[in-house]
């Protein structure tokens, strides 16, 4: 079978995947069961797979033997104490036995105290630039115009600097609204106080309400994308298979 | 130079980086203060979360109904904290439905989660004294691939009719897949992600919903375990101090930049040194007190003199140290 | 059933057929959308234009087909506007194993149109090397603020003559010693290992920039406000945008105080999926309106008859 | 300990030895042995050693990176330099250590796959032996599960060395590489693709479920979801400010500008959205981290007793 066949067979079996799948829009039938079931085998072959060649190879085994020198690249020596990590690993597998089972918490305690570790680690460096970011000026610094005025037809970069320099009044209502938002936000997720002053109640509800706001906006643009990821597909079906592939269109 | 800084002055304190360090030095100890406060304490207040006084309903319906409650403990990698608390909260659900002895079904992303979900499961079975009620295949391994994974559960929710599904953790695109396919069949869902990503597409299916940090609360609403309690007061304190912090901030930035006239600059701080600058220029936010705080700058001529290893070779390109 | 219930409850399967179809048929008739870059993509194309000649701009590719409507067009875009400016490009991926594959793909299909049209292709070894896939987004993002020579030691690319070296001696990753000898570093992904290169990253003495997909959009543009990322692609949009800003350049009409006036490169083959798929994509978002107004006033005419 | 930790250095030592030597085999047997010993050992311990132990693993594990983050790290380190004394000593241990320890919890994880293979066995083979309700479809997983996994492995090993440039180039693919290209490319990616692209008309339906002018929360949700769609798309955005262009002909400096789609869309994202999200973000992350101090000093009691 010539390549330009093999591709088009390949094409066809991916479209037949695809119709395999979406049929459980209509209803859950043994045709998407067939297919589902399949898809489940391939994963978990495929993980198999790749939990060799992409994982344990490079990440444990070189490390264990080492490696002979390849064209230009010198020998590196086998430390074997990363075999330990089978026995370990090992431990795992007790998760089944009425005696032992508690011996399976021992790597999951390694994983689960590394991650716990990181999180001190990150913390910081994730929050710390966004805290610095919401520090934002309350006050214009400069009230020649409401609006911020527009730098399209100045030239000397100077001038441009000053005026983004500049915050202007309908700037600051917004790092107004932006810091409220904020604060509301966060009041709203205190979950050991009991609320009882009137201020707090309205930053708490103005809080879930503002959240809303900005889960309609992710939802709007997170549509975007699902939507995109249908047309490709369709794409692929009409344009890709049909028309390039079967009838041999450009 | 300062070649004879002293070691105990570490690459990450130097300038303002201590700021780091120091301030999430300050949320633990705050977390852990508290964890050691609310000791015997069992009557601390924890405001209400709609969604958890849903799971007895849930599970109710779906004894009535003879038809399994469902629980999917999100899609991390490994297990990591938010498996573990997805696995407490579905460890109360499990205790209820194992009491009315109405069968429970887990789907694990991975082996490391089924592991866990493995022991878990078991230990609330055994505390219920019900051990020969628990099926491990209860807790299945479905697979590590996210669309797989997907197909797999909800080719699980509608066989199985789930009558309740609970999808609690990190949940990515797949979200609505599991949502509308839940709901396809009628099924109670309380769900949550700590995505705020997925959240609004639960928000639109599911019938209950966590959002966001109401997600780690749950298990101290659920247990009262005191140290699940105190710690939630201590990340109460936590976000009161992040608040703080941001409000002395504004004030801080909002009259250095000068209210109504424009603060101009003569001097910069760069590369943590003061330095003249040639001519004024206005103030931005990175110049203020604050800006510079939240900000290590290093600097470039800071240098070492140590003694070399006398059998070291170098590589033919020299690497650079990870001092980062 | 009066007419309100009949619009509050049109079936499923209904709502679906329409939607394949709506989705298809625009697809068969080409049409040019206008359209206004936003900000982050103006951003994102001024900092990939201003990049020096010849320096080496750091990848991280985390798509695969399965998000190929977006990435892949993000990733062309990259990938083009590099290659004519001829700066130097390495990949890597943490986020799936078939990263790297796919992106060879794409880049063998670029380098195909250039062929037809007969102009200069951009090499593997010599243009771009593909250091290859790391488990574990986390240690690996670790890894290079720590020390990129190490965190990529005994990554190996196939050479012009057919034989692996280590990437380390190739033209692209020469000079190359700290995360901080990169002119930029960009991450294309469908997940999270955007978040989670920057919470480890950045502060190293690169700069950032990203393309991620229309969902990590909204999570991204926090960053990009905070100034932690020069520029942002998100999504669709963002592919078209960049599309446009490759044609057009950044005009004086989109007054870029931080870039002035950028040149373009029309006339070139900068038609990518983001001007294939976008007309379709106004066509299925206008049927999300519809059918949610259509809801609306269901209930409504259903409410109003309950009165 | 050292020399195990800076593994640039090619030197041989007691930590090492040398690619298919003898003398590395024999201390990667010794090595398993004294492993398997260990297991006995743990399966010895008596019930109230257990919990401690676990903690103490735990923690361990958990220190590195907290003593990677507060401990000192040394000022500009250059290759090959001595540590001047005991702090930057163990700072350098630290700094070498990282990109070992980094890769200890994926190779752990990876380990544990045959767990979930095991369940996936148990769950389907039992289902075929007792001919259980869709046990052709169980038969139908295993079958392609092995299948892949053998492809896969075959395909691989077919392009290891130089042989593996040569395969890049499909006009030179065996029949194994066709297969597995069939396997992997056209079916499971696609099935991927596919999963992916079906949430499409889960999002349809549910917003013609969902957003109905209910409750206020409802219809914010609706206003401001619509109001983002609208901005995305291109020619409606270019109409609407068009439109707004009319009004002012052009005059950059009108406020009337702000009325534009893309600049409400904007304001919306950047102010709104933005705080919105960094206020969740800023919960969860303190959340994260509480949950991450519980766990690595075990104060957590998992099976949430109460």
């Amino acid at each position: 079978m010539s390549h330009e066949n093999y591709l088009k067979l390949k094409l066809g079996i991916g479209v037949l995947a695809t119709i395999g799948l979406y049929s459980v829009l209509f209803r859950e039938n043994k045709f998407y069961r067939f297919f589902e079931h399949i898809f489940l085998g391939l994963a978990s072959g495929w993980a198999l797979v790749v939990l060799w060649t992409e994982t344990l190879k490079e990440k444990w085994w070189d490390k264990v033997v080492g490696s002979a020198a390849i064209n230009g690249d010198p020998a590196t020596a086998g430390y074997w104490a990363y075999v330990l990590l089978i026995p370990i690993g090992l431990m795992g597998y007790f998760v089944f036995s009425k005696k032992h089972n508690w011996m399976s918490r021992i790597p999951i305690g390694i994983i689960l105290g590394m991650w716990s570790g990181q999180q001190i680690q990150v913390w910081f460096n994730r929050y710390g630039p966004q805290m610095r970011d919401s520090m934002k000026p309350l006050l214009p610094t400069s009230t020649d115009s409401f609006f911020v005025p527009s730098t399209a037809n100045l030239t000397d970069p100077a001038q441009i600097a000053q005026i983004n320099a500049q915050v202007y009044p309908s700037e600051a209502l917004t790092n107004v609204v932006y810091v409220f938002t904020l604060l509301c936000v966060l009041s709203y997720f205190l979950f050991s106080f009991e609320i009882k002053s009137k201020a707090l109640k309205v930053m708490t509800t103005s809080g879930r309400w503002l959240l809303m706001i900005g889960f309609g906006a992710i939802f709007g643009s997170t549509v975007m994308m699902r939507f995109t990821l249908l047309i490709d597909r369709m794409y692929f079906v009409w344009i890709e298979f049909l028309k390039q592939g079967i009838l041999g269109g450009s | 130079m300062l070649s004879q800084v002293s070691s105990w002055r570490g690459d990450q304190y130097l300038d303002t980086g201590w700021v780091g360090p120091f301030f999430t030095l300050l949320l633990c100890v705050f977390i852990l203060i508290n964890i050691k406060r609310a000791g015997g304490a069992k009557d601390l207040f924890i405001r209400r979360i709609a969604g958890l006084n849903a799971i007895d309903e849930a599970v109710g319906r779906a004894t009535e109904m003879g038809r399994p409650v469902l629980m999917v403990p999100g899609l991390s990698d490994s297990v990591n904290a938010i498996v573990v608390q997805a696995l407490n909260i579905f460890s109360y659900v499990s205790r209820i439905a194992a009491r009315f002895s109405n069968p429970i079904l887990i789907c694990c992303y991975s082996a490391p989660i089924f592991t866990v979900g493995q022991e878990v499961i078991r230990d609330v079975y055994n505390q219920e004294g019900l051990a020969d009620k628990f099926d491990p295949d209860s807790v299945r391994y479905i697979s590590d691939r996210q669309f797989a994974f997907a197909a797999g559960v909800s080719g699980l929710i509608l066989r199985e009719q789930a009558a309740a599904t609970f999808f609690m953790g990190e949940f990515y695109a797949e979200s609505l897949i599991f949502a509308e396919t839940a709901n396809s069949i009628g099924a109670i869902q309380i769900a949550s992600s700590t995505e705020a990503t997925q959240t609004p597409f639960f928000i639109a299916a599911c019938d209950y919903v966590l959002i966001g940090d109401e997600f780690y609360a749950a298990s101290a609403y659920l247990t009262r375990q005191p140290v699940l309690v105190g710690s939630l007061v201590g990340q109460d304190w936590c976000k009161l101090t992040v608040a703080f912090t941001i409000m002395i901030g504004l004030i801080s930035n909002t009259v250095q930049l000068g209210p109504f006239k424009h603060t101009q600059l003569t001097e910069e701080k760069k590369d943590a040194k003061m330095k003249p600058l040639e001519k004024p220029r206005p103030a931005s936010l990175n110049d203020t007190f604050m800006g510079n705080l939240f900000k290590k700058q290093s600097d470039p001529e800071l240098k070492i003199e140590r003694d070399m290893d006398p059998n070291f070779k170098p590589a033919e390109a020299p690497a650079e140290g990870g001092a980062g | 059933m009066s007419l309100g219930e009949k619009l509050m409850s049109i079936p499923k399967w209904a709502l679906y057929v329409v939607l394949i179809l709506v989705a298809s048929v625009p697809l068969f008739v080409p049409i040019k959308v206008p359209n206004q870059p936003i900000e982050p993509a103006i951003d994102l194309y001024g900092s990939l234009m201003n990049l020096p000649e010849g320096s080496t701009v750091l990848l991280a590719s985390d798509w695969t087909k399965s998000t190929r409507g977006e990435s892949n067009g993000s990733f062309d875009a990259l990938v083009k506007i590099l290659m004519r400016r001829n700066i130097k490009l390495a990949i890597y991926s943490s986020g799936d194993p078939q990263a790297p594959q796919v992106a060879r793909d794409a880049i063998a299909v670029l380098n195909n149109e250039q062929r037809a049209k007969g102009l200069k292709t951009y090499d593997r070894w010599n243009d771009w090397v593909t250091v290859g896939f790391f488990p574990n987004a986390e240690a690996c993002a670790n890894a290079i603020a720590n020390n990129v020579r190490t965190a990529f030691s005994g990554r190996t690319e196939s050479t012009p003559e057919g034989t692996k070296r280590d990437v380390f001696q190739s033209p692209v990753l020469q000079k190359i010693n700290k995360v901080s000898d990169f002119s930029l570093m960009v991450v294309i992904t469908a997940s999270k290992t955007s978040n989670i290169t920057i919470e480890r990253i950045y502060g190293k003495g690169v700069n950032l920039a990203m393309m991620v997909t229309g969902v990590m959009g909204p999570e991204s543009l926090p960053y990009y406000s905070s100034g932690q990322i020069q520029g942002l692609g998100v999504g669709l949009k963002g592919v078209y945008d960049m599309e446009q800003l490759m044609e057009t350049g950044i005009t004086k009409e989109m007054n870029s105080s931080k870039w002035g006036v950028v040149p373009g490169f029309p006339g070139e083959s900068n038609i990518g999926n983001g001007s294939r798929y976008y007309p379709t994509l106004h066509a299925c978002l206008l049927l999300l309106i519809v059918a949610v107004v259509v809801g609306n006033i269901g209930t409504f005419l259903t409410r109003r008859k309950a009165k | 300990m050292g020399n195990f930790l800076l593994q640039a250095q090619p030197s041989l030592n007691f930590w090492n030895g040398e690619n298919g030597s003898t003398g590395l085999w024999l201390k990667i047997g010794l090595a398993l042995l004294a492993g398997i010993a260990m297991i006995f050992v743990l399966m010895q311990a008596p019930s109230q050693a257990r919990r401690p132990i676990v903690m103490f693993v735990t923690f361990v594990s958990g220190l590195f990176y907290v003593l990677y983050y507060f401990w000192p790290r040394p000022v500009d380190r250059q290759p090959g330099e001595l540590p001047r004394d005991f702090v930057e000593t163990v700072s350098f241990y630290i700094d070498d250590a990282f990109g070992i320890v980094t890769d200890l919890s994926s190779v752990l994880s990876g380990l544990l796959l045959g767990l979930g293979i095991y369940s996936l066995l148990s769950v389907h083979l039992r289902r075929i032996s007792r001919k259980q309700r869709d046990w052709g479809f169980s038969l139908v997983l295993l079958v392609s599960m092995f299948g892949m996994t053998g492809i896969g492995y075959w395909d691989w090993i077919s392009r290891q060395g130089e042989a593996g440039i040569r395969l890049e180039d499909p006009n030179n693919w065996t029949r194994i590489n066709y297969v597995k290209d069939m396997f992997f490319d056209g079916v499971l990616q696609n099935m991927d693709a596919a999963m992916f692209s079906i949430i499409a008309f889960y999002i349809l339906s549910a917003a013609y479920r969902a957003f109905r002018v209910r409750s206020i929360e409802a219809t914010i949700l609706l206003v401001t979801a619509l109001i983002v769609i609208l901005s995305l798309m291109g020619a409606v955005e270019f109409l609407w400010n068009g439109a707004i262009d009319g009004i002012t002909r052009n005059d950059a400096n009108s406020f009337m500008n702000n009325l534009k789609l893309t600049e409400i869309s904007k304001w919306l994202r950047d102010t709104v959205q933005g705080a919105a999200i960094r206020g969740i973000d800023f919960g969860v992350g303190i959340g994260a981290l509480a949950m991450g101090l519980r766990i690595w000093l075990s104060l957590e009691k998992s099976g949430g007793k109460s």
